[in-house]
């Protein structure tokens, strides 16, 4: 990429979410949670240290505030000063929103993060010099640094536990971030097989680890602009817009009966998860 | 009281500071040395974290930013001195700047130099940090134009160089007389290169005045965006606590602030140390102490504006930050911050204590510890309580590996500084020189029209 | 003073215009060049030119192995390269079930030593030439659909872009670059589309997002590679 | 010749595999390298082994006994990841957090890997050869009844193989103990319904009404419920489903209901009571014999006995009323006490009067291969054991799948009573306490490794068998499948009748083959059939449906709630959490660093306390609590929960080992440790729930390590995770 190129494309390369002369074409992968379905029993985020390599951090450094799970679930109480909460708790799966205008991505000296033409938010783990700024500036503070070398910290991976690595993903060293990438090697390895067939993804072709795994089915993960699919459907049927900072459904007048949200979106990092909200019985 | 004798012989002068690259006494030696070991201590931390990974500093998700930044906005701020003494004060014509101005832009280059080491340390992968500089290179890449850090190098870079050269071509006179008192060694070698065959003829002169006071022009810019690139490294990130529109005035305000402190730091200790009394005098301390006076009170309202705006805007989460600051576990350094910035320097309003030298000393310091405080309250509570109440964090503590850096950045500036100090006149001898020649005229002149204004007394 | 104002601002331009104009011509020449690795030594000296190498025309029984090969397709041995990320060594197997064949060259040292191998059941340790980085995910499967099916190119061609010219080595010897520069040059140019007779290419996206293909000068649809970072590192 | 015949057994043996390695440098090689590392290549490869491209084989979980079947990703002779099968009707593709750490039992850095002869006190190697020469010389001359085998849950070939040792040897002491198990409730199905395990159609229903069932998490077959429960959500006939979780300490079942009823510990039985009352106060027309039994429980009463609001009774027993069809659940909270049956009766009594019965509770399969079906464990055979072993009537025992030494209270004495045997061989994948104590220590196959069959106690449509099968070579050359072991074992006694088996394998293969009528066509080819069973990784069978009975008992003695014991205060309820269950796979990382769903503390133990309780106390998060029972103290860090009764304490089981490796040991506390030995009347189960404690600060504070940050459970005004009240919304209009 030479000057020229650069001071060409300019536009090209610093459009961080989709405008009207350039759309998400043929892909733009986005998520929807149904909070009323996740029953928090954490099977989504054990799946994701097993697709993605993360390490085991031991319990000296979670108390250290550096744990790697990518994928956290938290667990919310209800705030109205009752004795019990009986009405549950409400489970949060929380990973990075892969926002359309994420704050992490300008932020970067380097580059390093960067919005891809299907996007997503990519982490290029080479590129990372370990700055920290995108984690500083994310609003969700779902990066995930590796404050040590993980890959050779004892009883991190012992020999035999490496041969359960994932060879389709880097295994980060010390001094890079990370952060959940919707499975990017399942997208890749997709986009990969239907090239070959001449055609583009279809629904429910690529899964992420989360969603594959999640016994109520509260992960729907799909792409967006593909009006056949479930994750489409979704974001249509609770009027959520990805390119919105406040939705119109919203500014009505006593709310409404979708459940659809996005978490943040009045800092206008336009993420592309939409959650959906838990439902509590009113007749009990 | 006059700032300066007027009737100081100017080979006395010339004398007086070259005495100061000689033989250095056995308290120099005690400083060096000591330098040296804090030095080395913040050097073993880098190597342990180095090898062990960041991990060590006890930073953790969200605390990604520590004492490092903290520290480097804090050096950063303190090369604000030498600017302020040398280019703006140069451009308003006070004189009294004149003994005091080249230790101040040697401090100028040494703290750029001290915080570009903070930019360093706290990269996870430093063995990388090309990758951040902007030149042609096989991968085709260039760094993110975008990013606020990446002007921050820029700018760091662009006012080390300018700084550096900014120094040097103010001493190019006074290497000359280095190099005309010097008759060997390689003091001589050294001294013959630098004053680049300087030989005081007019044309000389000439261009001289007109390339510093270009310098300085260009410099007085530099200083002002260089503090407002730093602040904007917090100002344009989204965060509650950083997201302010002030920081950049009030960041540079900051800066002229630690600068000052630390040049009557300085002053007094090489006032000391090298027997400077004759130029170093009392009138040009006060001066600088109402200076730094006026700086503190500037800051002051600037940080009253802040959380004035704060506390009436409607970012509920900005607003959280400040309590937390003022009531959870960093308010003993938050209202530290505020004791040192805002209180101690009501000190200097009395005339008393204005030349005081003990208690200039330690106000001096206090109000730099004031001013690192500040840099570190704005950097870490934002990570404890920023946007995203799950990942609250309100028990992340620096670790001694962060410390003994901190610590061990007051090492190496000591060791430059000491280093200068006996390489270069740390004060201006063609200046001073000027100064005295100044003050002797306008003292004829005062003692010309005081005794007309006699004689027409008596007629 | 206006001289020095003048002259310093002289300078500044001078700077940008020559680092603008060293930044933006440099690169070409930097990443293409060939760059030739070093001799590996392999367990067994593997003759790639007498495999792949072309037939002596003068030699139509191919009967001297110093003169000619016998211009075995690459994909016959690294049968993997048209299916998965790695073109992979072949399995012993296939080495054995040509070469038992072959009674002529049954007892040169390399072949024996090849029987050795095989008797014992112990896999061939050959060392990797074209060795990536670990976080590069070079896709071979895809480079042979676009260029060998769709576009119908020789298949010596097409691996010779990244692996040289194997069929005039003995033990491969990597040729090019492969820096991340080098491969990014190759991504920017404009590839045909489809070509008569290659594979047809249905409605298949060529492009994510931005670079759609295109109809060059000459009114040939043109597509280039994708250009994410994500496209090869994750 | 080349063989290209590759036999289905041998399709992992691929030599060579380069990935040793396995690029542990990250991005620490940042360039291109040449001749540096070896390339992966096979001498002979099946066409579907090729390197970098990933290859699935279905296989089943063998981490609990739930039976879901699993993908496993195989790539260049390894398996990488477990993933679910989506024929399986268990789990239809799904899995749960433990079952994913399968992996990491299997490349488990602390297996054992060879034979174990104890010498001392080390464990000295020997050869199979030797072990087996030895088991048959210390059985010699032992009469039968003096072999006792102790084992987890067995189902499938290897508990057929087991039965035909016992038979070899003799014996007849097969005990079948699992420390977690719903033993009360199926003495009471049977009862009530004339089947331990009936299937229960949450899916079907438009109420639960869970008496401290967690079938979210631990209980029975928490994947296959989960599912049910997201199609529970999302409405039958559009009526979004409403959960009630009734229990003393939030599970999580108990976070995901719709109202979450606290009760005094120990009142299920008479809460379930006032329901059936309110609900004749209701309108709905009760029985005779019904209605006198539950006449007591008017609810005021109710209401006093178990903390439960009248208003809150009433709404209930109206709901119960309107939406029908509903379901009545009920789990270790309601068994754990020495009224135990009688709760359980009482809240089938609820099930039987809603009409329940053939709607949403139906009958569910039985196995049509006897033996072959589930052995299901309870902790009444640990008494027996224990019993026999205090006696001295045990010379030789077998330990397989369950770790009594860890689970049985302390008061017990097991690990004392354990020394009194001759001969003790543990048949184990880690030296856990149970084998430290063994004589002989036999390395076991991992599951991914090991053929085998599983057949689920819970069988939610048919009968399926699934079929375990390696995934990948031996990690470790020494050990040996279990099913193995038993045919070599069995092969001792009786060498004709098994010689036509070469291994394990032939012995499975044949046995299956010899049922193919059952399972498909019989005019099959054999090879056809197998490799078919081996592809899909499960068997449905029809099986034999069964007819549910529902016999109304209204002998329901439920003893008033226990007055506070001025010693020991607090009840304490060891809590079963999903990912550790009796502490079998602490020693799997991700298990422990998976954050509790509730409390999110990892890696540790800790005492639930009831914040107004811990006010009152003084106690803090993190204060050490020596928590004291008549049996002995534990001590753990106190974590402050909303959701918990205040008179209660509770902490989770699984932690606490002292040995298992570098994973688990040293991690927590155990509390199986201090139970009172308390049993239930009926079926003489351990009441787990019985035990009471006092509570006393020990003086020392920790910091809590979990993922919660200082702001706990709150959002603090922001729009994090949202609520809508279900009149609120529309589901009907969603996707």
């Amino acid at each position: 990429m030479s000057v020229s190129n650069l001071l060409e494309n300019w536009a090209e390369f610093r459009h961080t979410h989709p405008v009207d002369d350039v759309p998400h074409d043929p892909y733009k992968w986005a998520m929807s949670i149904d909070l009323d379905a996740c029953s928090g029993c954490n099977a989504c985020s054990i799946a994701c240290y097993a697709e993605n390599n993360i390490p085991v951090v031991g319990k000296d450094k979670f108390e250290h505030g550096q744990v790697m799970h990518w994928m956290r679930i938290e667990r919310y109480w209800p705030e109205d000063g009752r004795e019990f909460p009986d009405q549950g708790a409400t489970f949060l799966p929380m990973m990075c929103q892969q926002c359309e205008a994420a704050p992490c991505e300008t932020v970067c000296p380097v580059g390093a993060t960067n919005h891809t033409a299907d996007g997503l938010n990519s982490q290029i783990y080479n590129r990372c010099v370990g700055s920290r700024y995108c984690s500083a500036n994310c609003p969700f503070k779902v990066r995930y640094f590796n404050w040590y070398d993980y890959p050779t910290t004892e009883n991190v991976w012992p020999a035999e536990m490496t041969q359960q690595l994932n060879p389709d993903i880097t295994l980060r060293g010390k001094g890079v971030m990370e952060k959940c990438t919707f499975c990017v090697q399942r997208i890749r390895a997709g986009e990969r097989a239907v090239k070959n067939e001449g055609r583009i993804l279809r629904d429910g072709e690529v899964q992420t680890a989360c969603q594959q795994v999640c016994p109520t089915g509260a992960i729907t993960f799909g792409n967006l602009v593909d009006p056949e699919s479930k994750v489409h459907q979704k974001w249509k049927a609770q009027q959520v817009e990805l390119t919105a900072d406040e939705q119109e459904k919203d500014k009505e007048e006593g709310g409404t009966d979708l459940r659809g949200y996005r978490i943040l979106e009045e800092l206008r990092p336009y993420p592309s998860v939409m959650y959906m909200e838990r439902v509590r019985e009113s007749a009990i | 009281m006059k700032d300066i004798r007027e009737d100081i012989a100017w080979a006395k002068i010339n004398k007086d500071v070259l005495k100061s690259l000689e033989s250095p006494r056995n308290l120099y030696w005690v400083i060096v040395i000591g330098a040296l070991l804090v030095f080395s201590v913040g050097v073993g931390c880098e190597i342990y974290q180095y090898n062990v990974g960041m991990g060590v500093a006890n930073l953790d998700n969200p605390h990604v930013w520590g004492l490092y930044i903290a520290t480097f906005i804090f050096w950063i701020g303190m090369s604000h001195s030498g600017t302020l003494l040398s280019a703006i004060l140069h451009l308003m014509h006070a004189d009294w700047r004149k003994p005091i101005y080249r230790f101040a832009e040697a401090m100028t280059t040494f703290s750029l130099m001290t915080a570009g080491l903070f930019v360093m340390v706290h990269l996870g992968r430093l063995w990388q940090f090309y990758y951040s500089l902007p030149y042609p290179n096989d991968r085709g890449l260039w760094p993110n134009f975008q990013s606020p850090l990446l002007w921050d190098a820029m700018a760091i870079f662009t006012y080390l160089s300018s700084s550096i050269l900014f120094l040097f071509v103010g001493m190019i006179p006074d290497l000359a007389i280095c190099r005309d008192n010097i008759h060997s060694g390689w003091r001589k070698k050294l001294y013959t290169v630098l004053a680049l065959g300087w030989e005081g003829t007019d044309r000389q002169w000439r261009n001289f005045r007109v390339t510093y006071l270009t310098i300085a022009c260009f410099l007085i810019p530099l200083a002002v965006s260089v503090h407002s690139i730093v602040a904007s490294d917090f100002a344009m990130s989204q965060q509650p606590g950083w997201h302010v529109t002030s920081f950049p005035p009030y960041f540079v305000a900051g800066a002229l602030y630690s600068g000052c402190a630390a040049i009557i730091t300085l002053f007094i200790i090489l006032r000391y140390v090298f027997k400077f009394e004759e130029y170093m005098t009392l009138p040009i301390l006060k001066k600088t102490v109402r200076l730094t006076f006026a700086i503190a009170m500037v800051w002051t309202y600037l940080n009253a504006v802040e959380f004035a705006s704060v506390w009436y805007s409607h970012d509920i989460a900005s607003k959280d930050v400040l309590i937390q600051k003022a009531t959870g576990p960093y308010a003993p350094y938050w209202w530290g911050m505020i004791f040192c910035g805002s209180v101690v320097p009501l000190i200097l309003a009395f005339k008393r204590f204005q030349t005081n030298i003990p208690v200039l000393l330690v106000t001096s310091l206090l109000l730099n510890l004031g001013m690192w405080l500040e840099r570190w309250m704005i950097v870490a509570p934002t990570y404890s309580h920023g946007y995203y109440p799950w990942t609250w964090d309100h028990d992340q503590f620096p670790s001694w590996v962060q410390w003994g850096m901190v610590f061990g950045s007051f090492g190496w500036f000591t060791l430059l500084f000491m280093v200068f100090c006996k390489v270069f006149p740390s004060v201006s001898m063609y200046e001073v020189k000027e100064m005295v020649y100044h003050r002797s005229l306008a003292s004829k002149k005062l003692e010309v029209s005081g005794s007309q204004e006699s004689v027409e007394g008596a007629h | 003073m206006h001289r020095f104002i003048r002259f310093s601002i002289l300078l500044m331009g001078l700077f940008a215009a020559s680092s603008s104009f060293s930044a933006d011509v440099a690169l070409e020449p930097l990443t293409t060049a060939d760059d030739l690795g070093p001799a590996i030594e392999q367990p067994i000296e593997f003759p790639h030119n007498r495999h792949a190498g072309l037939r002596n025309p003068n030699d139509p029984s191919n009967s001297d192995p110093l003169k000619g090969g016998m211009e075995i397709d690459c994909m016959y041995c690294h049968t993997y390269a048209r299916r998965g990320s790695v073109a992979g060594i072949p399995p012993l197997q296939k080495c054995i079930g040509c070469h038992q064949n072959i009674e002529s060259v049954r007892e040169t040292p390399r072949i024996k030593k090849l029987f050795e191998y095989w008797e014992a059941k112990k896999a061939v340790p050959w060392k990797k030439v074209h060795d990536l980085p670990d976080f590069v995910r070079f896709n071979h499967e895809r480079h042979i659909k676009r260029f060998v099916f769709q576009q119908n190119r020789p298949v010596q061609e097409v691996c010779g872009a990244c692996h040289g010219d194997v069929k005039t080595m003995t033990v491969a010897r990597r040729q090019k670059s492969l820096a991340m520069g080098w491969c990014v040059s190759c991504h920017e140019k404009d590839h045909v589309v489809s070509v008569p007779g290659g594979m047809p290419v249905g409605s298949q996206a060529y492009w994510y997002g931005f670079k759609k293909p295109a109809l060059n000068s000459a009114g040939v649809e043109v597509a280039k590679g994708p250009n994410d970072c994500s496209s090869c590192h994750y | 010749m080349i063989d290209n015949n590759f036999d289905r057994r041998d399709f992992l043996k691929v030599l060579g595999w380069g990935g040793a390695a396995v690029a542990l440098s990250g991005c620490g090689n940042t360039s291109v390298e040449d001749g540096k590392e070896t390339v992966v290549s096979y001498v002979e490869a099946a066409e579907y082994v090729a390197p970098g491209i990933s290859v699935y084989f279905n296989s089943t979980c063998a981490q609990c006994d739930a039976g879901c079947s699993i993908s496993g990703r195989v790539r260049e002779g390894r398996v990488l990841k477990l993933e679910g099968n989506p024929d399986s009707v268990i789990n239809r593709g799904k899995m749960c957090g433990l079952g994913q750490a399968g992996v990491q039992h299997h490349y488990n850095p602390d297996r054992v890997r060879e034979p174990l002869l104890r010498s001392g006190d080390r464990g000295e190697a020997i050869t199979w050869d030797k072990a087996y020469a030895l088991i048959a010389e210390k059985l010699n001359g032992v009469s039968g009844d003096q072999i006792d085998f102790l084992t987890g849950t067995v189902s499938g070939h290897t508990k057929a193989l087991l039965g035909n040792y016992l038979e070899s040897l003799g014996s007849k002491n097969h005990f079948v103990y699992e420390a977690v198990s719903p033993a009360v409730q199926r003495a009471a199905n049977m009862k009530s319904y004339g089947m331990e395990m009936p299937r229960f159609n949450i899916n079907k229903a438009k109420v639960v009404l869970s008496f401290g069932a967690d079938f979210l998490g631990a209980w029975v077959s928490p994947v296959h419920f989960s599912q049910q429960y997201a199609e529970f959500r999302k409405g039958v006939d559009g009526q979004r489903g409403v959960l009630v979780q009734v229990e003393s300490k939030m599970t999580l079942t108990g976070a995901n209901a719709d109202r979450w009823l606290v009760v005094r510990p120990g009142t299920e039985g008479i809460l379930a009571m006032g329901v059936i009352n309110a609900l004749g106060v209701a309108g709905l027309s009760l029985s005779a014999d019904v209605a006198a039994a539950v006449k007591p429980y008017d609810k005021e009463r109710v209401s006093k006995d178990t903390g439960v609001s009248t208003e809150s009774l009433v709404k209930l027993a109206a709901l119960l009323k309107d939406r029908t069809p509903s379901l009545v659940l009920l789990g270790s909270a309601a068994e754990g006490y020495a009224h135990g049956s009688q709760n359980a009766a009482a809240i089938n009594l609820l099930n039987q009067v809603l009409g329940n019965v053939g709607k949403t509770l139906e009958a569910s399969a039985a196995v049509p291969f006897p033996q072959i079906a589930p052995t299901i464990g309870n902790t009444a055979a640990l008494r027996m054991v224990n019993n026999r072993l205090a006696d001295g009537q045990i010379k030789v025992l077998f330990t397989y799948g369950t770790n009594p030494v860890f689970t049985a209270p302390s008061e017990m004495k097991f690990k004392e009573n354990l020394g009194k045997a001759n001969f003790r061989v543990a048949f184990a994948h880690y030296l856990d306490e149970t084998a430290l104590q063994a004589d002989l220590v036999l390395p076991l196959d991992s599951a991914l490794e090991d053929w085998g069959t599983l057949v689920a106690e819970y069988q939610p449509e048919g009968v399926q068998i699934s079929v375990q099968q390696p995934l990948m070579e031996k990690l470790h050359p020494e050990t040996r499948g279990m099913g193995e072991i038993l045919l070599s074992l069995v092969k001792q006694r009786q060498p004709e009748s098994y010689k036509a088996f070469d291994d394990y394998y032939a012995y499975l293969r044949t046995a299956m083959l010899k049922n193919k009528s059952e399972f498909a066509n019989s005019a099959m080819d054999d090879d056809v059939f197998w490799n078919g069973v081996l592809s899909a990784g499960i068997i449905n069978v029809g099986g034999n449906l069964n007819k549910l009975s529902s016999k109304l008992s209204t002998n329901i003695q439920l003893p008033a709630p226990a007055e506070q014991d001025a010693k020991y205060p607090f009840t304490l309820i060891p809590s079963v959490t999903a990912n550790l269950r009796d502490g079998r796979h602490a020693n799997q990382p991700w298990l422990q660093e998976s954050p509790d769903p509730l409390t999110t503390i990892v890696w540790d133990s800790w005492v639930e306390i009831h914040p107004k309780k811990a006010a009152e106390l003084g106690i803090v998060e993190g204060d050490i609590i020596a928590i004291e029972s008549k049996n002995g103290t534990i001590n753990a860090q106190a974590y402050l929960f909303p959701g918990i009764h205040p008179d209660a304490v509770s902490i989770p089981l699984g932690r606490g080992h002292e040995a298992m490796g570098r994973y688990a040991k040293g991690y927590g506390v155990n509390p199986f440790q201090i139970l009172d030995r308390v049993f239930d009347g009926e079926t003489g189960e351990l009441a787990m729930h019985e035990t009471k404690v006092k509570l006393s600060k020990v003086g020392k504070r920790v910091i809590v390590v979990k993922d919660e940050g200082f702001a706990g459970g709150a959002q603090h005004g922001k729009k994090i995770a949202m609520t809508k009240s279900s009149d609120q919304v529309d589901l009907s209009e969603e996707v």
